[in-house]
């Protein structure tokens, strides 16, 4: 699937919740809970991304030209929002990466997630992952 | 007893909405929110008072200097202290911290000197003082933690030796709210003959401060987490150090004649002033100090007393409720985790109800260290809480405790 | 051109009387005044969005730092800055100094080392370069003045060794109004290699300044001086610098990890701002700067011009006066005195016609020793003086030289 | 003349100018022109009051126990203000001038030049004189 694609049913996902703010961040909960966990390994201090709550470890690869990125939160919220955007990433080319707008997070209602307040590492997450794209199309 | 309802009406942030939902705000240890009185006192000087003080012989900078100077007598008159140039303007309890290390740095501590601090202490009273140690060799003894989280005061008087030049300790904790045994700490450091510095950033919100009784010999805090402005705070020093304590930072306004090969400087709080002062920020500062004295800081201390302890009774009732340093003498701060959950979570969800609390490690990592977690939620009060809002939190509380299991 | 009456009415203290006249407000180079706009925006902020920033989960907490770290970017902006973390936010000019000279004398001077200023320089320029030299065998080394007042370029070559560390001079003499020519130093700096700290404090209010053109190492300014709030500043730092420069204070929220025995810093703008920062004052001067920018630097600059030439040709008819350092190139500071009397006693007199100036050393004493002078009367202009404003000056200039003789 | 009728002399001559303060200052300048110079052997760094703009000279000493003022200023207006304070205070009796509110100055309408700004050493003028004057109560 398009970024755009997965953008659009993750959008139609939450569209469903309308303006019950309850329901939606029981389902960010529970995408946040379903996240298949990174793999031990890569829990490095590399790999992780330093907000200044709840932190992120986030680990990507390339795999027949598509980035494979695997990621977890030792907050659960925080999960959710990273499970979103390795649904939206994750398998993608770097190039379409690297131009994602991820404009689907102010659309869906969790745009204060994306704050600068360093209190999660999003913003951090998401610079991240754009970057590892970015090496990965010089290569 | 105090009328809340009266009060709260004098907070126009409380007035509104976050998220749709009224404002419940429990963030008052990071700062509190401002009374119409202090909000108009800053308007007011800038729409019909503002200009530089001191060296102006024009009438509104002679009305300035008065305010301002008379803004220094108020907040010396509220601390018990008769002579107010023993009151310095600051930007802040850090600062003037750090204004203290730097100024102790050159000359009164040397290589191998010990400084005592404790397990509680802000960042901001660690930091400038591990900056010091860093660079001359010095050394920080931390005191320690009873089981009940209190401080322990017999390893306590074990910390002092002959290099023991400094104790710097908080009046309260930020993250616990418990509350120094200043009786204790006067006791040892008359003994053992070592200047204390009290940091009062979380008790002078709280509580009425008898500095002419406590005789520490730098006292500091911050405006605007007692319902005054933001870049304004005081450094108090003991007549001992107002002469002596080294410059640290210097420039205009805090001399009597300058060339370039030297500088004759001022007496009393001028010298420590260097540039234009904060002028409105002073200003604003004297006027919140005025609104908590017609409160009265018994009043106060008091309503915030019942609310820590009807909030603490229901959090015990809670049983994923992890409670830190719980106790029946604090002042105004409760932190505690939901077992098994991260705090964000639990402050990320209350914000969505409209209650606005403090999570992570509230610039006190050595103490979450200690605790061995990595942050707390922080509920803290302000004069204008309601058992009402407790109430509603609690409830809230509990939604969130659900949603996230 | 410039609608001086509209930009009036959006200052309220312009609207009153001092002792029962109109005030006639030509002491900005003190302080100026402020719109309405930066008023309300502070109060603004008390009213609705009040709350500490960056560590908070809260909305209210998330707002505020959006709002401040915005400002941040409009500053930058307003200098032609690209990494708005090159902007530090500090309590003033004096304090922004302070903290360069005491991160420089950590590694960058050593004993033996010279800095060279300008003889123009304020006192908050020169003192903490002196306590400096003087705790650890530093030099200071001063730009001499030509017949003209002017400063003597070619002596300030002269002064560059190999010990020359720094250089510190102003953008614009606070007393003179003259402005130093930054295409030499930025030639002779680049020439020998030596690192420069601009003094913008009186020529950020009047003209536009691109730092990213000017390349300073360290540039500084004060919001009050600025049509925004006191208690705010910033420090402007080179990206060298801003990776190097040796933390001066330190405290809260600068921090990424703290133990008792070390601490990891967090990069960028927030390793220089500890503890709270003005946060008001941040929002403040941002509005101020907006102001500015709606008015347009480049027509505030003519129309102060307008009326320093306006006013000085008119002072230069009045026998008794004495002009110092008059010049067509200035940015909005006029110093003159009357022959055989005390600029106390013209300041005076003109203050019962409702006309505030400053008189005195305006704290550069060294300037005065040079002149040879014990103080000046000074004028100086914001955007909203007028011509009619100088016209008034003017004629009760006269009568006050009557009346003292 | 006891303090009080010398006070009340000056409230006299003052009111005349009611609310003309242009008139006032040119009194005032006149006052300033006519004070007695001190003489220049006590124009000592020790008998100056430092205010931040203007100087002020002062010497006390003490004759058939009567305080006898002499000063001088560099500012005309602020001499005005001198000569007003010595006229009141000079040739008084140490424990009167002690005891001396000085609030004449309010009542005619200068109570400015007493505000503690540090432009003028007026304030700090009274307070050295008062200081004096205890000193030779003690003697
Ligand atoms: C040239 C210059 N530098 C520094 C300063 C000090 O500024 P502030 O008092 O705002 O710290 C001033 C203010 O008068 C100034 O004119
Ligand atoms: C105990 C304590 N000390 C110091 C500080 C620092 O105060 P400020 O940020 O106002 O400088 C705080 C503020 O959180 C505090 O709680």
């Amino acid at each position: 699937m398009k970024i755009e694609d997965v953008e659009k049913e993750i959008l139609e996902e939450f569209e469903f919740f309308g303006d019950d703010w309850e329901a939606k961040y029981e389902h960010l909960i529970d995408l946040g809970k379903s996240l298949p966990l990174i793999e031990a390994q890569f829990k490095t201090e590399e790999n992780i991304i330093q907000g200044c709550q709840s932190r992120v470890w986030l680990n990507s690869e390339l795999k027949d030209g598509k980035m494979i990125f695997t990621a977890d939160s030792d907050a659960i919220i925080t999960k959710g929002m990273v499970a979103l955007m390795i649904r939206v990433l994750s398998g993608q080319k770097p190039e379409d990466i690297v131009n994602a707008k991820m404009d689907f997070v102010d659309k869906i209602g969790l745009k204060e997630h994306l704050s600068p307040t360093r209190a999660n590492g999003l913003v951090s997450m998401i610079n991240r992952m754009k970057k590892e794209a970015i090496l990965n199309i010089e290569k | 007893m105090i009328d809340i309802k009266k009060i709260r009406e004098q907070f126009p942030i409380l007035q509104q909405k976050v998220n749709g939902k009224p404002l419940v705000y429990f963030d008052n240890g990071a700062t509190s929110q401002k009374p119409e009185v202090v909000i108009d006192a800053i308007g007011n000087f800038y729409k019909t008072g503002n200009s530089n003080i001191h060296r102006g012989v024009h009438t509104l900078s002679r009305l300035a200097t008065e305010q301002f100077e008379q803004s220094r007598k108020t907040i010396a008159t509220h601390f018990h202290i008769k002579n107010e140039q023993q009151i310095i303007f600051t930007s802040g309890t850090t600062d003037s911290i750090n204004k203290v290390a730097q100024g102790l740095a050159k000359h009164h501590l040397k290589s191998g000197d010990e400084i005592i601090l404790s397990t509680y202490e802000h960042h901001s009273n660690i930091l400038p003082w591990q900056l010091w140690a860093q660079k001359n060799g010095g050394v920080l003894k931390v005191i320690p933690l009873l089981e009940d989280n209190s401080l322990d005061y017999v390893a306590f008087e074990n910390l002092f030796s002959e290099k023991t030049k400094l104790v710097a300790i908080t009046h309260v904790s930020n993250t616990l709210g418990l509350i120094t045994n200043l009786q204790k700490i006067k006791e040892l450091t008359q003994k053992y003959n070592v200047p204390f510095l009290l940091d009062g950033a979380q008790s002078a919100p709280h509580m009425r401060i008898d500095l002419n009784q406590i005789e520490p010999d730098f006292f500091v805090c911050s405006a605007h987490k007692m319902y005054g402005p933001t870049g304004a705070g005081i450094l108090y020093l003991s007549e001992k150090w107002l002469g002596t304590l080294p410059l640290a930072s210097t420039g205009g306004g805090t001399i009597k004649t300058v060339t370039f090969e030297k500088t004759e400087y001022a007496e009393g709080a001028l010298r420590f002033e260097p540039g234009t002062p904060h002028i409105a920020g002073a200003i604003g500062f004297a006027t919140a100090i005025k609104f908590m004295d017609e409160v009265g800081m018994n009043h106060l201390y008091e309503h915030e007393s019942y609310l820590v302890n009807h909030a603490q009774k229901a959090l015990k009732q809670i049983r994923e409720v992890e409670l830190y340093g719980a106790n029946d003498h604090k002042a105004g701060v409760i932190s505690f985790n939901v077992k098994g959950q991260h705090p964000f979570d639990v402050g990320t969800l209350l914000d969505k109800y409209g209650i606005a609390v403090r999570t992570g490690h509230h610039c006190t990592q050595p103490l979450m260290q200690c605790l061995g977690v990595q942050g707390t939620v922080r509920i803290s009060f302000a004069v204008y809480n309601t058992i009402e809002e407790v109430d509603f939190f609690i409830e809230k509380l509990k939604k969130v405790i659900t949603m996230l299991q």
